[in-house]
């Protein structure tokens, strides 16, 4: 599984996107968001964060598939 | 609706698709680089999007207020990659019957804009840079 | 300021002049003549003006607009003449570090430019035509 | 003395200005608007009646003089 970065995280993992271990056990956006943590703790220090599952913000209880384009959303700036 | 995620704005676009013969009142927002910042000199602004899914929040927006106010038509425009003080980075434009309607719109829009499209923006400062609310 | 009375309103004057390196938000109102008014069609509106003293309510709310509102500068079009449905006739525009300030001080300049300033609007129908506001 | 005249005081009187009879006694705007009233009927129906002194609102009490540039302001539309 592959995860879109933008802003701050791209700069955080220092590459435009993380993959996911093929055998890492990943069900929800909510187990997603605790191994991204786990992995980049400065994650962690931001504002907010959020994941977009096909391009739609996912509540923490979301499936997650690797057939989906999933995506780090940190604290928007815009405008 | 007019939604774009475009290199460059051009200020004469969203006036142009909002005048017709049926409305009275348009508002328009421009937002453009400052080259200050909280006492600090800004050099310029980088802005990054996640384009489908920026364009469509972009849209959701612009049905939303559709929903909540009688409007005619909405434009969202924004920009990204490299930007200099005084260029313009965002325009939200809505035209309505009568301007109360429009000014509300407009204003919701470019509120709910900053809170929910994956736009990032990067300030450049004489001695640094930050990535705007990143960090609380 | 740009305060004018002009033939013929151009939408890209006032964006032009509004934007600047110091600003971070410009509001822009357009007024436009619509088609229809109470469920009559609206063939055409004329405008006429008492210029020198219009230009001195004009500039007036600027001004007060300035005292009120941290504002960097203010744009007052108004249109004269014979004006076709879909035509502007009236251009409010406020530039400002912050978003807030632009769209107040646009919205009170626009509602004050109704009350003060004397330049008079004849609506022609299919049927008849009116002076607006003349009568209670 | 000249009043100019604007919109529906235009239509009203027939003719851009109305000339006020020299020996007319007016001292104040408010005299003025009286007299104008007795003139035209149908000024007096209208929703609002200012008058302006060189080019600026004047009160009612304010005196007026035949050097000053003097205009009937209807109700104004604007906008």
């Amino acid at each position: 599984m592959e995860i879109l970065l933008f802003g701050i995280t791209r700069d955080i993992a220092g590459k435009p996107r993380i993959t996911v271990p093929a055998d890492t056990p990943l069900a929800t956006v909510g187990d997603l968001k605790t191994w991204l943590g786990d992995q980049y703790p400065a994650i962690k220090a931001l504002s907010s964060v959020a994941i977009a599952v096909d391009s739609e913000y996912a509540e923490d209880s979301q499936t997650i598939s690797s057939h989906s384009e999933i995506a780090l959303i940190p604290p928007v700036s815009g405008g | 609706m007019l939604i774009r995620i475009v290199e460059h704005i051009d200020l004469n676009e969203a006036p142009a698709y909002l005048v017709s013969e049926e409305t009275g009142a348009i508002n328009l927002f421009v937002g453009t680089v400052r080259n200050h910042s909280k006492g600090k000199t800004v050099l310029h602004l980088d802005f990054e999007a996640y384009e489908p899914m920026a364009v469509k929040e972009m849209e959701k927006l612009g049905l939303q207020a559709k929903v909540k106010w009688p409007l005619y038509e909405v434009a969202i425009i924004h920009a990204v990659g490299h930007k200099l003080p005084g260029e313009p980075v965002v325009v939200i434009g809505v035209s309505s019957a009568h301007r109360e309607a429009s000014f509300e719109a407009c204003r919701w829009l470019i509120d709910e804009l900053k809170k929910t499209v994956p736009i990032w923006k990067k300030e450049f400062y004489e001695d640094n840079s930050v990535w705007v609310n990143a960090h609380p």
